[in-house]
């Protein structure tokens, strides 16, 4: 059968154990591995894993900053925030290449961020401006910028997953290289479109790469509560024949070497991988949700002592690869971007009431 | 009569079922440990325990299709969908087998399930997340749809919706869970299918249901103060249709205006106006004009959004055209 | 000009796109290998290849879902149902997202899809397996929907919908599957949103789209009969809605009949009959009658069944409580 | 973990190995083994063991009088025929109690029959009379007798699953030991609502048997064409920890034995089972359906020659269950029964016009 030619990506060896459970091992080392040669990472350089850093502390900043425009009511409708996350997105999205694709669902400010996606329009889209990249139009739950391959910011749950398949299949048909990812969280596998998809992906052997974040809740709901193995996911995707790879979400270089090897194996193969990155959200589900009720403090401050903004730095100063001025350096700047970004949104026009009759129909 | 938000009455008729009816218990996403997403079941799982009280994984098809085989097995579901907007999802399990069920079986099972959820725009929630799909729902032989604009109509309805062997979809306007009005301390309920007339007039009809209620109300107020007495009916519910209130109240003044805070394109008031012009005809002075939110999808932004929706001016100004004032 | 099937005409056209653009495929279930349920693609997959015409797994929010995201990455996906009732199961990727993206990228993505599917009752499928689903989808702003009555139409229409840069609900009565009519030999489209008079006249307007365009045919012969001159419109498509050539009919004859072979409770003509009250009232001489299947779910008997469904009686019946023959 | 004290049902060791692929084994036994004791079944008796026979009769005369007046016009609407699976809805529906529920899909009047529901009755209903199980409202594709719990003949592929779920979600909450099975096609699989209530039924642990017919086509796909693992299923269950138990579908007995260890199982641990009987239908989907152009002639001739009606009645003359006077006269029964279950439908009222109006609300 074919699929048994089929190189194993959990044979490349690259990728670690995998982290589970759902709270941090003591013995966790956040991704310092002292058994690793003198330099953090054999396959990234240092100007990158420093750029990673920016684009983390970019991300935190920008979140924090979306919370309190909401509180001044400025941001409105939904805001679903990334902070704790960042080490995911950086470390998937920044293994893909200019042409690959992305999909994602409505926490989508971190994973647009990661693409490089400009700040001001993302904030401006925070903000309801006609120089949003959706001009006002889709606000925080559906960014998308086509000419970055960003294709949204979807806000019902599941259903960015068959939108992928397809752009998958249009590469499967035009024979090209590129690899779609798609993004969902723990409570999106229990939509039907989930299952649809997966088997829709393995039977057409589509080249897409299903990126799930596990941060152990749907909105109040530990996954153990909705899905009967709970965290555990490595028998997930026994139905479907799709190697599983799990990953620690809160260790950046983890999750972008697993997902460069992820990366590598669909772009070779052009068969699906299904990815799973254990993670944590610190904040409630959406700005509405103190995000207390239904998980314990503790757990919080567990998730919390792995922040990967206070982790990642230390590897790249025990590394040698930054000084504590870097970061000041950095830090500042990252501050200049997004107060750049609040007064661009902030100096920008509303749409005109014309406006909401465009874009309808092409 | 003591005042209570439209949320509390909703909570109260809830906990009454649970209270006075072992067969009744309630499921949904995040409705036990989170509380629910507007708060309705705040405290339920604590107080009647998960039996009662069930979280649900986020599969709208497998809960509400398993609330259909539970009603055909004996018991009263109510199923909590976490805004209406998601029912599409489940709209097979709604439309072809909670509907249909009863009459593909000729009559051997019934449903007695209630499915609620909050709808409406209005808060920038975007495209998806802000429609008003129970316009469709109401369409359907087989189910019921109750949409009430007030707390004690609120409170009404559901006891009915509860006890009633028929599937209903319970819409609830998401504008409406703050506001506040009387509930009579004594039991009653409202039966479906009965418009009430929240305002009597003699010059023009104003009907809507749910939140368009308030707005008809707020524009009857500003048409008086120009010397038009305006009839506002509050139909209550969308399915059945109360017709006799509202062709009598048209047969009398000659002139109707009808909302939906729906999209006006296809919403409720389609079905109604057709109906009304074909049995009112000999009596009406002008054309039945329709008001609704503008035919395009959900915009984030505020000002875009609030010139979609219909306000008070423009049920004013649509009854400028058949009534000169 | 030759003579041909609907099922021939849209064969054809469905060809013609294949082996005109590279970026045209078709996909549903079992329309390679088992030629398509109802053979509009029989032999399209021995002879284009299983890359341009694919078989689906049962899974039509995925398939639909895939359309649009292939649509969305520069391709121009051909999506067949193989019954509109069986849309359901994917109404969330239709109404939700393929209608929905554009706007809410604010203009980056465009959908060029058609979803074609079978519509219509009278063959005893029984209540899921009967329904028009179009009627409901031809309200979403963000697509359109095709509706032919005729071979011809069928192929000037279908050849619109591919090269549109939008979704289409291409709805294909499955009754007019084996009927036969002329199409000319000379490349033509026909745009979305353009009725056609079908029949002049003077005394009364009759408007359907679809098969129903066949029962007003009936109709108007019997009432020619009786001296009373009707003209048939056939809308051809219900999303766009050509109201300028209803409304000038309208205003011609004074007076309409309005037919959904879908259900009357709900139908696309519940829509129109309200806006064409609205805009031509002065010129109206009685109501305008609105006929369509009774308001039951859809019974296997077949005495029931066509007992259900509207008839060209029917349709004289309405006519003849607005005018007098 | 609960699950882990739970026993195995493949632990139960009664369930013969499995029968897979897509094709018989020329080794198969068909059901007679050898190795057995003098009786054909410890667990059941003789007249059960001809019961279960005559019913298997019914079906196929049942189904061939059908396809019979679908000719002729008294029946129509779409005919699904269940000619060639008999052994399969005899050999699982026969090991329930009266107590327990079945739901089903379109093809289901052989599991009607084997629920011992009229087929006076069901003819009707195929006859759109009035004395029909629906009164002639719901046709082949929705056979319903409640009093016999069997909940329907449902026609959208994969609707069905949640429905019963439901059911099952009832018999836990009344704290009964009712067990509800649920039929459903190897097609069904590829629905999201197959997903959707696998995950529901195991992280409620709920009493339902999920009884696959695996005929290795829906419609004309061949399951290999919508399915990476095309026909094997014994890790499809890996994301709900639900046991598997495959069984050979033209087996009556390994059915019916396979069957009530899952039964006995369910209704003493509450949790739910996945079974797979492997078997074939040797007519098309549908009457519309010749069967031929996607499947080999010689594949049909293969399992034909598996035939249960052929096999079966060997089994039950080799250890001297039956003779085959008794089997004349058995068969002769069942004519009678199908003559006389024709004959009322034909001299049954069609329903008054008046009554497409009665049953839309309770
Ligand atoms: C079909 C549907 N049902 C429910 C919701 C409401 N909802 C939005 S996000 C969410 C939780 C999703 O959790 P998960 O997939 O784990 O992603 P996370 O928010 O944790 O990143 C829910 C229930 C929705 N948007 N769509
Ligand atoms: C949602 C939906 N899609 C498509 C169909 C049409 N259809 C009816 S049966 C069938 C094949 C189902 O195959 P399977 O589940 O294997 O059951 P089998 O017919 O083989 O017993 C299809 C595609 C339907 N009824 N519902
Ligand atoms: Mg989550
Ligand atoms: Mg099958």
């Amino acid at each position: 059968m074919e699929q048994a030619e089929k190189p194993r990506i959990s044979a490349t060896g690259i990728v670690r154990p995998a982290f589970t459970g759902s709270a941090p091992q003591a013995s966790s080392n956040n991704g310092f591995d002292p058994t690793r040669s003198q330099s953090l990472s054999e396959s990234i350089d240092n100007s990158e894993l420093l750029r990673m850093y920016r684009l983390m502390l970019l991300i935190r900043r920008f979140e924090e900053t979306c919370g309190q425009h909401y509180s001044l009511g400025h941001v409105r409708g939904f805001l679903h925030l990334y902070v704790g996350q960042e080490a995911t997105g950086i470390g998937a999205i920044t293994a893909l290449e200019p042409r690959d694709y992305i999909v994602t669902h409505y926490r989508d400010h971190g994973h647009a961020i990661a693409r490089g996606i400009d700040t001001n329009r993302i904030m401006a889209e925070m903000f309801g401006k006609r120089t949003g990249l959706s001009k006002g139009k889709g606000g925080s739950m559906h960014i998308f910028d086509v000419a970055k391959r960003f294709m949204g910011g979807h806000a019902i749950v599941g259903a960015q997953l068959p939108l992928a398949a397809g752009i998958a299949l249009a590469q499967q048909y035009m024979n090209t290289d590129v690899v779609t990812m798609v993004f969902f969280g723990d409570g999106a596998t229990n939509q039907g479109t989930f299952h649809e998809t997966l088997n829709l992906a393995s039977v057409w052997q589509l080249p897409v790469i299903f990126f799930m974040e596990n941060n152990l809740y749907g909105m109040g709901s530990a996954v153990g509560r909705v899905r009967h193995r709970g965290s555990d996911f490595s028998d997930a995707m026994g139905a479907y024949d799709i190697d599983v790879v799990s990953v620690d979400g809160m260790d950046v270089l983890a999750v972008r070497e697993a997902t460069q090897a992820a990366i590598d194996n669909v772009r070779a193969h052009g068969s699906p991988i299904f990815i799973e990155a254990k993670t944590f959200r610190f904040v409630g589900h959406s700005f509405a949700d103190p995000g207390d009720q239904y998980r314990e403090r503790s757990e919080v401050d567990l998730w919390r002592r792995r922040d990967p903004l206070s982790t990642y730095p230390k590897q790249l100063i025990e590394y040698g690869i930054a000084t504590e001025s870097d970061f000041e350096k950095l830090s500042a700047s990252v501050d200049d971007e997004i107060a750049a970004a609040v007064e661009f949104a902030i100096n920008s026009p509303d749409p005109d009431l014309s406006e909401a009759f465009d874009d309808i129909y092409a | 009569m003591p005042e209570i938000t439209f949320r509390e009455a909703i909570t109260q008729g809830l906990a009454e079922a649970i209270e006075s009816d072992d067969s009744v218990f309630i499921m949904g996403e995040d409705i036990g440990e989170y509380g629910g997403a507007y708060s309705i079941t705040k405290g339920f799982i604590e107080k009647y325990g998960d039996k009662r009280i069930k979280d649900t994984p986020i599969s709208e098809a497998a809960f509400v299709g398993a609330g259909i085989g539970a009603a055909s097995a004996g018991l009263r579901p109510i199923v909590e969908l976490m805004s209406i907007s998601f029912s599409l999802v489940a709209f097979d399990q709604i439309v072809n087998m909670a509907a249909n069920i009863r009459y593909m079986s000729g009559g051997q099972i019934k449903v007695p399930m209630v499915i609620r959820a909050p709808t409406g725009a209005g808060v920038q929630l975007g495209a998806t997340h802000s429609q008003s799909f129970e316009t469709w729902l109401s369409e359907v032989p087989g189910m019921y749809c109750a949409c009430p604009s007030n707390p004690g109509d609120a409170l009404g309805l559901l006891r009915t919706a509860i006890k009633s062997d028929n599937p209903v979809i319970f819409a609830e306007h998401a504008h409406l869970y703050g506001s506040r009005g009387e509930v009579p301390e004594t039991y009653y309920e409202i039966p479906l299918g009965e418009a009430r007339v929240e305002r009597a007039g003699d010059d023009l009809t104003l009907v809507s249901y749910g939140y368009g209620v308030h707005i008809l109300r707020e524009a009857a107020e500003a048409m008086s103060e120009r010397g038009i007495d305006c009839e506002v009916i509050d139909l209550r519910s969308i399915s059945p249709v109360d017709y006799a209130t509202v062709v009598a109240s048209v047969q009398k003044t000659g002139r109707a205006v009808m909302l939906d805070t729906a999209r006006r394109n296809g919403g409720a008031m389609a079905e109604i106006v057709s109906e009304v012009q074909e049995r009112a005809m000999d009596w009406l002075d002008g054309p039945i004009m329709r008001v609704g939110s503008k035919d395009v999808p959900w915009p984030y932004n505020r000002g875009l959004e609030q010139d979609i929706l219909p306000t008070a001016a423009d049920v004013v100004a649509a009854a400028q055209k058949v009534i000169k004032f």
